[in-house]
């Protein structure tokens, strides 16, 4: 086990997929020359040349619309989004084309694309680029929705997105790219989409969250095991498909669940999570879930703004001490 | 418009072989049309019927490990390409023996069997998979090459712009086949387009850019030829504008299409059928005998009537299809 | 009070405002000459003339855009979409221009911009054609979003979404174009914004339910009264803001809840409601609150597989039956 | 590349005016550069340096009510417009003075008291917006003109092509001016495009195209002025294509911008600063002194000064801000 950063998880990830699949060549703005805007495909051009790592123009739907082509013909595209507020712009083409393919095709055309890079608040980018942008995808059957909280699941999680004979949207996180962690060697390393992980075992209260909500949260847990709560986190690692049985085992444990999102909270994951839990757990439940979100606004400039616009520890605290009162 | 001398010779096989296409086409459209009156075809149904000397032409330009990709207005390519006019039909219909299973219907014709990459329905999504599986091909080491055939009212979508300038930068061996029949739904062309001479659009992009005559078969298949020969030696695309009309209304549920075009327009245009030119060229020439056209006529009558006999015979898909293909495994 | 269709009653907003303001204008592909592909807009090319009645080529993004601009300096323009399906090629003018823009400019640019037209399931359009679109827009700060259900709702509605200084997305339904019902001919007919309807008063079970599902609703509950279940039906009629207080009053009363969604279930509208009941009303509630939603799957062309991805009859039927036990 | 010579005699005011306009955004942006080493700017920053005769040239091509909209990168358009540079600095501190309040930072700057229509941070997506703001001035009666500024990297996106397309169709008073800096972050032109002069995309849409040196005000001036008068009289848009170059890194976070061209071509083309080409212009036409230099550089300091003093002073914006402008009561 080696400890590297997110950035380098992914980065492995991508040279070990590559070097295992000839398929496999990654396309998007700055991937090649300048080895990424935000350095995950560092090296990359040098190791496996112009042919498998594709600078483009800025075109989003135009060369995700390449992506879904190749795919059709057998390739294994994987799409870097500069950051994924720019993904809004190939929606048509993830949504339509992408993932409705095997469908209407009835089976014949299956789309073995990943499309990934950054997600979710970043630091004073204002309302257009810093955005949880996971809301546009996780609703639509026949995309797959990863989101890896650790250098770990990046890896693993990576490695099977790019298996996978469906198209999946990855979104990692600018905040967590400089994070540290263990990370398996073995290229043979997947973590199976569509599994949670318990991320902290507890017996008082599940708390939900993903990515840095994650940490934020754990952070929160220990403070309140001073307290005598004893808070069990659950990472849902893929939002689609959900691991429902895992959120559910935890919450007939605990009896209590918070669930917290970075992203706007009006019909966000927390209200899927959310009334999941209330439909499946019901006569399970002590309190009603709770969510903490980000606030209904866009995100704004000003930093003392930008934090009050998403979930503060002080406000996770607050939730998780409500619901267990 | 550039136009193009017709091949100084016609063969008989080939113009047996294009002139069948063209009436299965004709015929089997007629008989959707029919069967869409009679509610054993639902949804939207755009027929292709005056246009059809486009798809044929064109595809016999090609090689049948080429790739074709279209628009929702796609039977006519589709068939071209080979499929099963059985298949499709039952595809129409709904049903299990569709090429898919029922779930696409006539706006989402897919074969794989024969390379046919679909037909889409967002206007203008699907000049990026052609580009994109001009991009495989050459990533593959393969020499084939895509058609992509377009309506005049995908030119001014952002995509139309980002392809031809995608294509032309990394050189994908792609053919892009506009058919300008002069109308978007309603709306007539100089309402939609600041340049209407759509082949003018590749000069920009440095890519060869061509107009040919859209109701004469041969003539496509001419100059469609000339740019697939480039696409597979060259690796470069092709901007072909084939300038053609449709006979019906944009879809079924706009028959006459008779608001935003004169009748007498309509009727004019009639007067210059693709199938009744090549008929008159072929017995002209002598390729084709008044008998030959009988007999093909014939055959494709047959052909039409058993796709129908199949689709009716065929089973509605089973309820668990639903959820089938939503993913692969 | 006047009897007409849905379709001439939106018709009627959009004359009415558009004498009331010369601001107003129309935009869209086939609005003019054609007369709207589904005649919404039929005879207002005569009566306004090419100014005011604008018809586009097939560019999404770019008209949409040209509404945000020309509402940055004043005027007031309604772009239709042909369906919505093919918003999602103007999603990011919509989101990232049109929503954002009077927050990030601090209040100096507001955008009293109107996207309307004709989503949700529609016969047989299969995948690309027949989708609910509203997902895309109701989880978005600074939108608003309506579903008018009623020819009455869709003038009073449309004509509050035309004098709001905000960007509103409104959704019409092709299947309702062509329901008749009562329609008041006053001109100042308005129906603010966020204020749900209760369609039905009963005291067993509230359902929430718009658009054709209301219609499905109403005809279960007719079913239901004879076997002496009594139903109360809550059309939202905006989804953005959503009048929670109307929904929670109901259901403080009835103690049960059922949410119908013709959209894919996961993620969507219902899962909101469902959270915020079960979060508001928790200790209210007899029984779960109840989804019955599209199913996880694109829409299918066969008509036999369409009618099983949108909820029947009988589903919701056994869905209210379940709470009620 | 089609360029102008100059008008023959500079008058001592205009080019007291556009020297101290240039100079200030130098100014201004080399301070912001070290408020954001401080840690008192956060987010993106994207310095305008180098490129600031495009800016200050268009605009004094202008009347006052005319339009103006930018990328991301507009600082300088915003000063150039006549905002108060104080205003800016506090919004890019994220102080309750700011143009907004502190809520759009430097991306985002909107300045409705001098028609500024707003930095924005999707690439492309202002296109549209510009075409919208001169469809509104048409629709009005109106007599004004949009200038709408953007880089290289916005070509290749959809949106170039669909706003060119309905700005020509419907003659829409709009001066597009591509801010040529020959790179989009790190990717050069000729990686981006298929058509390296960016101004013949004009031709197409039968519409005007000029390029123009991007480092001459004076060029720009003229250039633009000829494109505002077309616009203001027969309600024509015009693509122009301004050759500069970026001085800096991309953003404050690319600050070498080394990776993708040379020490030796930035230093090349750094030998061609607008400022100090204007200025040798102006002391040797004898329209401003050596002395008046030195007024114009102290003037421009102290303003720099005084909005950094400004925006500390500021206090940051109260928390129910968050909630308020989402909406319009
Ligand atoms: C993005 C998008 N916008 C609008 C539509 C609705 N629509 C379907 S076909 C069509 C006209 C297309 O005309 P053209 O491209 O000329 O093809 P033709 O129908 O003439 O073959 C329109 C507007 C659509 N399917 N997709
Ligand atoms: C749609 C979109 N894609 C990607 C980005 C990320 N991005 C920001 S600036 C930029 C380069 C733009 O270059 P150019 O248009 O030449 O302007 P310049 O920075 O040179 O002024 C990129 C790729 C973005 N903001 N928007
Ligand atoms: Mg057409
Ligand atoms: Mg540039």
């Amino acid at each position: 086990m080696a400890v590297m950063t997110y950035r380098e998880a992914l980065n492995l990830a991508l040279r070990e997929e590559m070097r295992r699949d000839p398929r496999v060549f990654v396309m998007g703005e700055e991937v090649g020359l300048y080895d990424g805007a935000y350095k995950v495909t560092q090296g990359l051009l040098k190791e496996f040349g112009e042919k498998r790592i594709v600078d483009t123009p800025i075109c989003e739907s135009g060369f995700t619309g390449i992506g879904v082509g190749a795919a059709m013909l057998g390739l294994r595209p994987v799409v870097e989004m500069m950051t994924f507020n720019f993904s809004i712009l190939a929606l048509d083409q993830i949504v339509n084309s992408a993932a409705k393919m095997c469908y209407m095709s009835g089976g014949q055309y299956n789309v073995p694309l990943v499309v990934r890079g950054p997600g979710g608040p970043a630091a004073q980018l204002a309302a257009q680029h810093s955005q949880s942008m996971e809301t546009y995808f996780y609703h639509v059957p026949g995309l797959k929705v990863v989101r890896p909280s650790t250098p770990g699941d990046a890896k693993g999680l990576l490695k099977s997105a790019i298996r996978d004979d469906n198209p999946v949207i990855f979104i990692e996180s600018e905040t967590l790219y400089a994070i540290k962690g263990e990370v398996p060697e073995d290229p043979e390393y997947l973590i199976p989409l569509g599994v949670a992980a318990v991320r902290r075992e507890g017996t008082d209260v599940t708390v939900i969250a993903y990515m840095g909500m994650l940490y934020r949260a754990l952070e929160v847990a220990e403070e309140l095991d001073k307290d005598g709560i004893s808070v069990e986190i659950v990472d849902p690692r893929t939002l689609r498909p959900m691991d429902t049985a895992t959120i559910l085992g935890s919450v007939r444990k605990t009896h209590r669940c918070v669930v917290i999102e970075a992203g706007a909270g009006f019909a966000g994951m927390g209200s899927e999570i959310a009334a999941t839990i209330q439909e499946e757990a019901f006569d399970d439940l002590d309190a009603p879930v709770a969510r903490v979100t980000g606030e209904n606004a866009p995100m704004p400039y000003a930093r003392n703004l930008e934090l009050l616009k998403t979930p503060s520890k002080a406000k996770i605290l607050a939730a998780i001490r409500r619901v267990c009162a | 418009m550039k136009t193009v001398a017709p091949s100084a010779r016609l063969d008989s096989e080939l113009a047996r072989r294009l002139l069948t296409q063209m009436q299965l086409i004709r015929r089997f459209e007629e008989k959707a049309a029919e069967m869409y009156a009679m509610g054993k075809i639902g949804g939207f149904l755009h027929l292709y019927i005056g246009q059809e000397a486009v798809a044929v032409g064109a595809t016999a330009a090609c090689r049948s490990d080429d790739y074709s990709v279209s628009s929702y207005r796609e039977h006519g390519h589709c068939l071209a390409k080979g499929s099963d006019p059985r298949r499709i039909m039952a595809e129409l219909f709904g049903r299990m023996d569709g090429l898919s299973k029922g779930k696409g219907g006539s706006m989402h014709l897919f074969d794989k069997g024969v390379n046919f990459l679909g037909g889409h329905g967002i206007v203008g999504a699907h000049l990026p998979l052609a580009a994109g599986a001009g991009f495989a091909i050459k990533y593959q080491g393969g020499d084939q090459v895509v058609l992509c055939y377009f309506g005049d009212g995908a030119v001014p979508e952002g995509e139309f712009h980002e392809s031809l300038n995608l294509c032309a930068l990394w050189k994908l061996p792609v053919v892009y086949i506009c058919e300008n029949n002069r109308y978007a739904m309603g709306t007539a062309i100089h309402r939609a387009l600041a340049q209407t001479e759509i082949w003018r659009f590749a000069e920009t992009y440095g890519i060869k850019g061509e107009a040919v005559d859209g109701m004469d078969v041969l003539a496509i298949r001419d100059c469609v030829g000339r740019a697939v020969e480039r696409a597979r030696r060259e690796k470069v695309p092709t901007l072909i504008e084939a300038r053609t009309y449709r006979f019906r209304g944009h879809s079924m549920r706009d028959p006459a299409g008779a608001i935003y075009r004169t009748k007498e327009e309509v009727e004019r245009e009639k007067q210059r059928d693709p199938i009744v030119l090549f008929s008159e060229r072929c017995l002209k020439d002598g390729a084709l005998t008044e008998a030959d056209l009988k007999l093909i006529e014939k055959a494709v009558a047959d052909q039409v009537d058993e796709a129908v006999a199949f689709a009716e015979a065929s089973p509605e898909p089973p309820p668990e299809e639903l959820f089938t293909d939503v993913y692969k495994d």
